[in-house]
């Protein structure tokens, strides 16, 4: 059945590939960096994979390998996320809907005055 | 038994919760929305992990105390560091985050191996090789990555750095890793396992050396990739159909995705990877710029203020620069001044302009530029010829004509803006240094050609008063 | 391990799902009808299975069931590639390279015979 | 156990080729490639099942031989009405081929069903929900497809068949449906399951009966995508990895095209298989078209030969009436000699021209149009305008101007190709009858409007004699 077993996330891994293909073939060049980070911090997802490391961790050794895989992929996960909210955040369908940029404009008012 | 079930349909709705969240971060109205999914499956996905049954958390208390200490640590480590850092760090952020997820997928297959090592069953042929090959490609992402980080953040140059027969070399330590990982294989040997490890550290550096800092951001792409790899990797070792997934995902698309972006350079992968392209710079251009002798035309703001409030097109070309300097939002104050005067203004967007694709869009949505004011390059370029002026803001070799008349030149077949075809061009920059592909550009000495020189933010501003007082 | 395999084909499904959607998301209209002749014949695969019940079979009734499985299945799959290949050979990006069709030459001949 | 991983790697490698083949199948330059690469990797998987130790067919003889006689029998009655049939009786056709496949997995259900009644070991609850949802999906799509076939075969009437409370009592036998499916779960009898069977082949005929024979196409579509739940349903049962993704292949992509092909005819699908459209034909237009007493314009082959041929630019629309005729030699004829003389010709092709999706496209390249030829909709319309003469070959649903004028038109809202804006518009068709949708064409009374009457093919030609005299 292990065998059977390998075969079955063989298949998994394969349809996966096609997914992963056709599911960006149309991204607009604009989304290429949101894209890449936002791809970057699903496979974040290792945390799991961590996470079942460090609960079954035994002796010094594996426990530290499997605190800092935690924390590593803590790290990806968590910031992965954050950055990429954060980009996004910059994209509004409506600009004009958003309050002004506090900095924006009171750059602006010193330029103006000082050209005036 | 049941809850293994449940743990694992759960697992399989966030699969399917990344793919959907995927497809959301292609189209620009869902991308958020499309993050935050993402980010909702994994908080669940990681939570259900808990009581995950193969963790064995409840019987491992301690193993839990300091799981839950080191996903504390990382998130408070991670979460400022994400929010605070300026928009042009980015590329490097985004570098550092995906080597750390190589690194635990590495680090994984460590303890995977050691544990196989210490238990009196052996494991079947291909258990192994699953762990060797998470090992070997974590590795590699991981030092990859940081190598990047180090040329974007500056603590090492951006140039390419290359050595005699440096292909040969990276290709024959290629050669012994595979060499290596047959024999960790076939004896189960810890030590080899580990020299097999820091060799594929190595290679990872060494992969990343010639690479220059302009072309980083695909790379990391592709570094992106890997680790997703590197993550499916682990999957196969845990039988984690989740990890599977979602690595594979972030692997098949990210490959595409890095092919795109070099495709938008006008170049390909391998010509990215391979050509240490940029090296030629230092002989070339010269980074100081003090060669240059021919003779230039510059302009006054008040002069360019108004030949810009008396034109009826305008069209802004961004680049770099302008990112530099940070001058977004006063860039889109001149736009709104000058069309407030019934000046035609739009920007026109090159797919690589600034340091990562799509950066451009990024910071003028940044300043709340509408999207309508925004067009991409071969929108942009049948409209060149009737535009009166190019105000080309920190931009250089996007708009360089060598791109296009120049066979021998580095950028050639790179589509570029057509800024040459616009009645008259400004350039806003600090001096007459190149641009990252570190080459001439012919258009500042074009007779149509004006220069402004100083940091972008200051002679923008400049140049709204100047069309103030027009 | 059954219980485990089931949501294996159930992973592997939901794939499948994505991957069909994604892989005709931008068919053209004019290869509407060859896409469903196409598909029809991919899913007389289900021969497959006719053939394994078939061989399976024991008593009269299973045997006639399993009979009468494969020969749908195969008219199916056979009828269905077929039925698609002939729509498709007419679909050629150079048409002047095909011979001229003696038919259609022939009719216009007469046709220019009788106007004359 | 071995080979069990050679064959089952087999499938894996089909089912691949399968996805690609789909994605050929949606590009016009790979399709045919795709569908050859399905057929092989379909006879590669076929070909391995004999070797397949689940099919036991080493120590089943008999069993193996008759497989053998049932596929030669197939195959003998399937490749020469796949040859032979006309291009108009496609749809047929592939309506017939896929409700076999549907019995065929019904069929497979029942057996695994008898199989499991007969051993003493008690299956599991969803086992038994596999083999209940493949032959339920598997008989709707049998019987289904087989109404389809007799409306569009004419072996009964193409009209919808409509009966008070249709939708209730559709919607009571699913419920009964269901019902049956439980209890024949929690029993396991053999008689249930029959009665489910039986019940489920009705539900397959109502739910077609109030279909249009103009719909049928979509619904042909539909249950090919019911079929491919059916096989990935048989898949399950099975446990065949093969059957599971092409099934599942089939269903999710048919249910996307069926709402493609629906909207192309501006309609909801919904719209489609419930509204029983066309059943006022009857009341409103009549069939037989001698109640009409408003007065058309005809011309003579001759006159219009001599408009045609002074023209500057001729769009011919094809529709239905030119599949009828098979005249499209003819009208390629026709519009290569127009070309010669220097008139523009294109082909303005309406997406639900015809009887099938791309039934025009399919026609004419049989008729070695070329492709530059051959407009889609959105693209001729543009050009509508400033045509000199829009030449409608045997269409009329797909020109007819109530689409937009008329709202309370079945057609209403359906995008046109508009003919009525061309300076002339000429008409070929046997009568004054209508189009499918049953209703009346105003632009048949245009003053622009000419009329010739006669078979298309018949017309056609005489309006090649009346260019060449010209
Ligand atoms: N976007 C991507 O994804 C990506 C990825 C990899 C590589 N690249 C490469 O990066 C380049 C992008 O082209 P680009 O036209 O945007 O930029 P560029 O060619 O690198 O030119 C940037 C220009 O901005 C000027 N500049 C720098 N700081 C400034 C400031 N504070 N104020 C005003 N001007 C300033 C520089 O001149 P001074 O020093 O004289 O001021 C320089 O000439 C291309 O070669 C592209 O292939 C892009
Ligand atoms: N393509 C698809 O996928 C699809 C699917 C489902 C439904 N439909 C429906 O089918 C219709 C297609 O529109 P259409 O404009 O192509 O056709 P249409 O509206 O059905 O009109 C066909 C016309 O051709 C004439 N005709 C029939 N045989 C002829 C012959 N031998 N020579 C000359 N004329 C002949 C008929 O008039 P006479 O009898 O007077 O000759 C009839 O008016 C639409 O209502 C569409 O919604 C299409």
């Amino acid at each position: 059945m292990s065998t059977t077993g390998i075969l079955e996330f063989l298949t998994i891994f394969i349809l996966a590939i096609f997914v992963g293909n056709e599911v960006v073939a149309r991204v607009p060049s604009i989304l290429h960096t949101p894209l890449m980070s936002g791809s970057n911090a699903i496979h974040g997802i290792v945390l799991v994979g961590a996470m079942i490391i460090m609960g079954t961790a035994t002796g010094t050794a594996q426990i530290i390998l499997g605190f800092f895989a935690v924390l590593l992929a803590t790290l990806n996960i968590v910031g992965g996320f954050t950055v990429t909210d954060r980009m996004l955040e910059m994209f509004k369908s409506k600009p004009g809907d958003g309050p002004p940029r506090g900095g924006s404009k009171s750059k602006s008012a010193d330029a103006e005055g000082g050209a005036k | 038994m049941t809850l293994t079930i449940w743990i694992d349909l759960i697992y399989l709705l966030a699969a399917v919760a990344f793919i959907v969240a995927l497809k959301g971060l292609s189209s620009p109205k869902q991308a958020r929305n499309g993050n935050l999914l993402a980010a909702g499956a994994a908080i669940v996905a990681v939570g259900a992990t808990f009581f995950n049954p193969e963790a064995q958390f409840s019987s491992h208390t301690t193993n839990l105390i300091l799981a839950i200490v080191a996903m504390v640590l990382g998130a408070v480590i991670a979460v400022p560091v994400a929010r605070m850092v300026k928009m042009t760090a980015m590329p490097q952020l985004v570098a550092i985050f995906n080597g750390v997820g190589g690194g635990a997928a590495a680090l994984i297959s460590i303890t995977v191996f050691l544990q196989h090592s210490d238990s009196a069953a052996k494991p079947a042929v291909y258990t192994i090789a699953e762990v060797l090959l998470g090992l070997l490609i974590g590795c590699v992402s991981f030092s990859g990555s940081a190598i990047a980080f180090a040329k974007l953040q500056e603590l090492m140059t951006g140039r390419p750095i290359t050595y005699p027969a440096q292909q040969v070399i990276n290709g024959l330590v290629g050669v012994a890793i595979v060499a290596l990982a047959l024999a960790t294989l076939l004896t189960g040997s810890v030590t080899l396992m580990v020299i097999t490890a820091v060799l594929s550290l190595v290679l990872g550096i060494i992969f990343v050396l010639p690479i220059g800092g302009a072309d980083v951001p695909v790379l990391i792409s592709l570094l992106n990739s890997f680790t997703g790899l590197a993550v499916a990797a682990s999957g196969f070792t845990l039988d984690n159909n989740l990890l599977i997934i979602a690595g594979t995902l972030v692997g098949a698309s990210g490959i595409l995705l890095t092919r795109m972006m070099s495709k938008a350079m006008g170049r390909s992968l391998s010509n990215v990877l391979f050509s240490a392209f940029g090296s030629v710079v230092t002989a070339a251009g010269g980074a100081d710029g003090t060669g240059e002798t021919r003779q230039v035309k510059t302009g006054t703001p008040e002069d360019i203020g108004v030949l810009l409030a008396y034109a009826r097109k305008v069209v802004i070309i961004p680049g770099y620069g302008l990112a530099v300097a940070q001058a977004q939002h006063t860039a889109r104050e001149l736009a709104d001044l000058l069309m407030e005067r019934g000046v035609e203004v739009f920007y026109a967007i090159h797919p690589v302009a600034g340091r990562m694709p799509g950066h451009m869009n990024v910071l003028l949505a940044e300043a709340n530029v509408p999207y309508d004011e925004l067009k991409e390059m071969d929108e942009a370029n049948p409209e060149m010829a009737t535009a009166d002026v190019a105000l080309v803001v920190g931009a250089n070799d996007t708009v360089n004509p060598a791109a296009k008349n120049t066979p021998g030149s580095p950028i050639y077949g790179m589509p570029i803006i057509n800024a040459d075809e616009a009645e008259h061009v400004i350039f806003l920059k600090r001096s007459m240094r190149p641009g990252f592909a570190g080459i001439d550009n012919e258009l500042l000495f074009n007779e149509k050609t004006t220069l402004l020189f100083g940091d972008a933010k200051d002679t923008l501003a400049k140049l709204v008063a100047g069309v103030q007082e027009a």
